[in-house]
């Protein structure tokens, strides 16, 4: 591995240069994406709050905290937030901008200042957004026409948010693309790729291909409203079903958007606290790049009872099946990197299993929902709703929260209090569990999804979930704390805490200013741990 | 607590097979992932600082097991998955038609004998019934847990399914599509009635089972009514507004009209809005009520009436 | 790997060549008009997508060089084709596949 | 691994390597008219599958168009995109002066077609045809219409570089500015190959 970088204890980091035009004006990746950072930890706190305040609504059965207006405006406003303010550009944008140059060796992405400028783009977007909710709409955050194109509420301002945001996403994704085509340190081949770029460029490739699609359908719909134009309305001619295949046709993808970055996190983590080569480099890369490409063929799977031909339906079926084998098969790997490892359990490590643990129930209940006549039962009830928390938070929240305390350290030069950390990610573990697997329960039992009151049949199970709420947010308390605590009192990082061999590590944490002194010159993968026999693999 | 509705459907059963298995399979398959997972976090957790660790980069026999394998799993379940759907898509030659139109946020049933219900379905036991499906304004969802199906209601478009009910008996219908504010009010109960009492429904005059309901003091016949006709979809009891004027203190109102005239909510005014409900509009309020003509009765309404004279 | 050749000096394509691009162009864009105002039935729309595909092909390969691109560059010209083909082809095989079945 | 050996003779990591840095601009180029093309694909897709559902609408509404302008129109974005062409390659010769002039006649071919379009559209307006009058005009206003801000984009870029091309900030070593804008000019044009057979020519 690389060690031509001299950590001297001289050199300027990063994080030195104050003032607030410093922090807006940048183009530095590793500043860049602290903004993205406290960007979405912003939101993903705000939606979270409005989560705790639903969960909160349906502790009874009975509409007594909100109306049914309010709760339909507060999942509104929590999917929207969190799909595309927090968990969209989440990993890919926070992490991705800080890892990517450090992990290939670069001094930068391709286009810093286009990189700044796609951060603005976001902030346009959620100045949007905050306006927005001034009025805000009740659609979910789906947008489904007709209802969306008829409702009195402000549908225009919100969709146009995320259409910016959109361009965010698309401006972000094309600069990772040229970066690790064009960036990489000489003798960082594609296949000594650590597995989180292989990870963020298959997310770069959806991100840029499958935005524009929302985009349009975004911008039809405001054409609707504004316009009159009639693609969606019945009564002009439409097709309502339309805009669902369209929408998904990027909300699909977008899924894939948000959790290959996790995997690509956990790809990383793994290997590092087990001291062990990752178990099949190669699958995991190319599955990454398997599931993104397959990720554009699934997407009417989100509408086996929208009314689409049965003909549409099965093939759409088919296809979604052949998506968990990629998934599968970096499972398998994981596992398997584990055995005969030297295993510690971080924090970081401890969020890395977890989110094995998560999403393997995420993923197996996803099955339920590829098959054809069990998703007719399950569609659009609880199921469906624990379904995508346990791969969204189980798995893209686990591997986001794992990325925080992994890379910690050197992204801020500071180290947090462990067991702190620990006890937090008990409580988070716990507290998931607790709120969101009685919900496949109530789906199976059939307890429609957005519902403001439910029949009371199902109070028992409602009340634990929102239990569980409490603990799951007492938890992102704690480590929320913990994390902020560390930054200003935490003791000083050194340079290579875990003992990674990955090129991110072999700097002074902070990074310096332009990463490396000289670049690198990459002679082996980034997971060679462990002792070599002969036969090299 | 049950795990899952009872099956009163000939297609229950079939669903819940498909469930079954994949359940099953889910759970050998996460029994052992995290087993594994588990036993290799404790057994080789790190003891000492300096502990060596074997170089493996990987193993194709054991990747191509793990990759073909769930395979040949995968297909298989979607070959089971869809060969039942084949059957729920598939309706038999002998089923009888009954439309429903969904509105927010109500369900509007109409029967091949010319009857018309309103969120309460009745069905005859086994005699497959296939429902012909509309909406007027927005998606809805047609969902019967205990039967196991579903399906979307689009404006501009017919849509369908089926079902044989298997089991007497009264069955919570949602609308499983998110449309407005009510949609969580928007419930029925499918009544599955022996070839008998079906019978005796059929050739009864308007919607209400029986000399029970009859005996009811007016208010709780109202109240009733008020319940399951879904009146509280859009009407409150407790006088707020949800898309309706609320029940609470309407009687004896007086305001004014879209045309601006003015009105007084007596017995007479009340039964026109009810019969004819966009006549009258009452400023601020949208024209989207529908028509109860035919489904309540004259002596209904005057239970309504009688009923919210008790809301003051 | 190809996308890391740069040793050669980029192609300069000549004057000439432009033209005669945009004279088969010219050409093309009356050969479309004038088959708009025959009948051919169905295939009217097949002729009219297929000159306007020779045309595009010609704008890219030419007007915008792809033609000495490296592999990459073209990769990335044709992935997002195939996505709206599948965009197109998937949606309209749902549109046009839904029965509706007649009982009774 | 030739970049790799340029890079590392480069101390100065922040002035890329020229050849990198061209390249890499003409791929994230390239990415992005990608992105357009899927941009416009819900279009298109939506154009599919109208036009087959309803056929004699679109050849009823289409007769409302006037061919003879879409048909000049077409030959003046082409002719547009020829001299965009001959300006790449004369700045790529280093002759600054032609260049700019011919990226000037670009622009005045752009303008030129936005004037023909807004007589279209006013036509339209006179005759009260309005993007919610049915599903083609709905799709003629939304495609001409998001092509037209293409089309305007185009023009303001264009724009810059041909005011930075008379300034002489670029010549045969450093053009990528003039390549670039090049490329998205000839997209519009692409878009707008389809866009013609497609709504003023049904048949």
């Amino acid at each position: 591995m690389a060690n031509h970088t001299i950590a001297t204890n001289v050199y300027v980091s990063f994080l030195d240069k104050k003032g607030f035009l410093s922090w807006f004006l940048t183009t530095d990746h590793k500043r860049i994406g602290i903004l993205y950072l406290i960007s979405i930890s912003l939101f993903f706190l705000i939606a979270g709050t409005i989560a705790l305040l639903m969960r909160f609504e349906l502790l009874t059965p009975a509409s007594d905290f909100v109306s049914p207006h309010t709760y339909n405006v507060l999942f509104t406003l929590h999917g929207s937030l969190m799909v595309f303010f927090f968990i969209v550009p989440g990993l890919a944008a926070s992490f991705g901008n800080f890892l990517i140059p450090l992990m290939i060796g670069a001094p930068d992405v391709s286009f810093p200042k286009l990189n700044l400028a796609s951060y603005w783009i976001y902030l346009l977007g959620t100045i949007i957004m905050l306006f927005a909710l001034l009025q805000p709409a009740d659609t979910g955050w789906t947008f489904y026409t007709p209802y969306s194109a008829n409702t009195d509420a402000d549908v225009i301002l919100i969709t146009l948010g995320v259409f910016v945001l959109g361009f965010s996403s698309i401006l972000t994704g094309l600069n990772f693309i040229v970066t690790i085509h064009k960036m990489r340190a000489p003798g960082m081949t594609w296949h000594r790729l650590p597995l989180f770029i292989w990870a963020s460029y298959a997310t770069a490739i959806l991100q840029l291909l499958a935005t524009p699609v929302v985009g349009i359908t975004l911008l039809l719909l405001i054409a609707e409203r504004s316009l009159g134009v009639g693609f969606f309305d019945p009564a002009k001619g439409g097709d309502p079903v339309l805009f669902q295949n369209f929408f998904w046709f990027y909300s699909h993808p977008a899924v894939y958007i948000m959790i290959i970055p996790a995997m690509g996190v956990i790809s990383e983590i793994i290997p590092v606290f087990s001291r062990k080569p990752i178990f099949g480099y190669k699958a995991i890369a190319y599955s990454s790049l398997g599931i993104a490409f397959i990720s554009f063929l699934v997407w009417a799977h989100h509408m086996f009872t929208s009314g689409i031909s049965e003909v549409a339906a099965t093939i759409f079926s088919f296809l979604t099946f052949l998506v968990a084998i990629p998934t599968a098969i970096k499972v398998f790997n994981w596992i398997a990197t584990l055995y005969k490892g030297s295993i510690e359990l971080h924090s970081a490590m401890l969020y890395a299993l977890g989110f094995i643990f998560l999403f393997t129930i995420g993923g197996l209940t996803g099955v339920f929902l590829g098959a054809l006549a069990a998703d007719i039962h399950l569609h659009d009830t609880y199921f469906i709703v624990a379904h995508m928390h346990y791969v969204m938070i189980g798995g893209t929240v686990m591997g986001f929260f794992g990325a925080l305390h992994f890379w910690y350290p050197k992204w801020f030069g500071k180290m947090f209090n462990e067991s702190v950390a620990k006890l937090a990610w008990f409580l988070i573990f716990v507290g998931f569990n607790v709120t969101f697997f009685p919900q496949f329960f109530l789906g199976v039992q059939g307890m429609p999804r957005r519902y403001a009151t439910y029949p009371e049949e199902f109070q028992s199970l409602m009340s634990l979930s929102t239990y569980g709420s409490w603990i799951l947010g007492l938890g992102i308390l704690i480590m929320t704390v913990n994390l902020l605590k560390g930054l200003f009192s935490g003791e000083k990082a050194p340079q290579n805490p875990y003992g990674s061999l990955s090129l991110e590590w072999q700097v002074p944490s902070p990074p310096p200013l332009e990463n490396f002194e000289e670049i690198p010159h990459v002679t082996d993968w980034s997971y060679g741990y462990g002792k070599k026999k002969e036969v090299d693999a | 607590m049950t795990w899952i509705p009872e099956a009163a459907s000939n297609l229950a059963g079939k669903v819940d097979g498909v469930l079954l298995v994949i359940t099953l399979i889910s759970i050998f398959f996460f029994v052992l992932i995290s087993a594994l997972l588990i036993y290799f976090a404790v057994k080789y957790r790190r003891r000492r600082e300096d502990e060596e660790t074997p170089y493996i980069t990987g193993s194709e026999p054991l990747e191509i097991l793990w990759t073909v394998i769930p395979s040949i799993l995968l297909i298989l379940l979607f070959v089971y998955g869809f060969v039942v759907y084949k059957e729920m898509r598939t309706p038999p030659k002998d089923s009888v038609d009954i439309t429903v139109t969904g509105k927010q946020w109500l369900w509007t049933f109409d029967y091949y004998n010319g009857k018309k219900t309103l969120n309460e379905l009745y069905v005859r036991q086994n005699i497959p019934v296939r429902m012909i499906m509309r909406a007027d304004d927005v998606l809805h969802s047609f969902f019967i847990p205990a039967f196991r199906v579903k399906q979307d209601l689009l404006p501009g478009r017919y849509t369908q399914l089926w079902f044989t009910p298997t089991k007497i008996g009264t069955y919570d219908i949602f609308c499983a599509e998110y449309c407005g504010t009510g949609h969580s009010a928007m419930l029925g109960k499918v009544v599955v009635l022996s070839p008998e009492a079906y019978d005796i429904w059929e050739k009864g005059i308007g919607v209400d089972d029986g000399a029970a309901v009859a005996s009811l003091p007016p208010a709780e016949l109202g109240e009733k009514i008020y319940k399951e006709k879904g009146c509280n979809a859009c009407h409150s009891i407790d006088g707020s507004i949800v898309i309706g004027p609320s029940f609470k203190g309407l009687y004896g109102r007086t305001g004014v009209l879209e045309d601006g005239s003015s009105y007084t909510a007596d017995e007479n005014y009340i039964m026109r809005s009810i019969l004819e409900p966009q006549e009258e509009m009452v400023q601020g309020f949208q024209p989207v009520m529908p028509s109860f003509k035919g489904i309540l009765s004259e002596d209904d309404i005057t239970a309504v009436i009688a009923y919210m004279k008790t809301l003051k | 790997m190809s996308e890391h050749t740069h040793s050669e000096a980029r192609h300069i394509t000549g004057y000439k060549t432009y033209f005669i691009v945009w004279v088969l162009l010219m050409i093309l864009t009356a050969t479309t008009v004038y088959v708009s105002y025959l009948d051919f039935g169905t295939l009217n729309i097949v002729i009219a997508m297929v000159v306007a595909s020779i045309k595009a092909v010609a704008v890219a390969l030419f007007f915008m060089h792809l033609k000495f691109e490296d592999s990459i560059t073209w990769l990335f010209a044709l992935f997002p084709l195939v996505l709206l083909f599948l965009l197109i082809g998937m949606t309209i095989l749902d549109t046009f596949t839904r029965f509706f079945p007649i009982a009774g | 691994m030739e970049k790799a050996n340029m890079e590392e003779s480069h101390g100065h990591i922040h002035h890329m390597d020229p050849e990198v840095e061209y390249s890499s601009s003409k791929l994230g180029m390239w990415l992005f008219l990608g992105t357009e093309i899927m941009l416009f694909g819900g279009l298109f897709a939506a154009y599919a599958i109208f036009r087959a559902k309803y056929p004699e609408m679109f050849l009823e509404s289409h007769q409302e168009l006037n061919r003879e302008m879409g048909a000049i129109n077409t030959c003046i974005l082409i002719f547009s995109s020829l001299t965009m062409a001959i300006a790449v390659t004369a700045i790529q010769k280093g002759k600054r002066k032609m260049a700019g002039l011919f990226i000037l006649v670009t622009i005045i071919c752009g303008l030129g077609f936005g004037v023909v379009k807004y007589f279209e559209y006013s036509a339209k307006f006179a005759h009260h045809i309005y993007p919610d009058t049915n599903i083609f005009f709905s799709l003629y206003f939304m495609m001409t219409g998001l092509h037209m801000i293409h089309v305007f984009i185009g023009l303001v870029v264009l724009g810059v570089i041909m005011v930075l091309t008379f300034k002489g900030k670029f010549n045969e070593k450093y053009s990528t500015p003039v390549e670039m804008g090049g490329l998205y000019w000839h997209l519009v044009d692409l878009i707008w190959i389809y866009l013609f057979p497609l709504l003023y020519l049904v048949g």
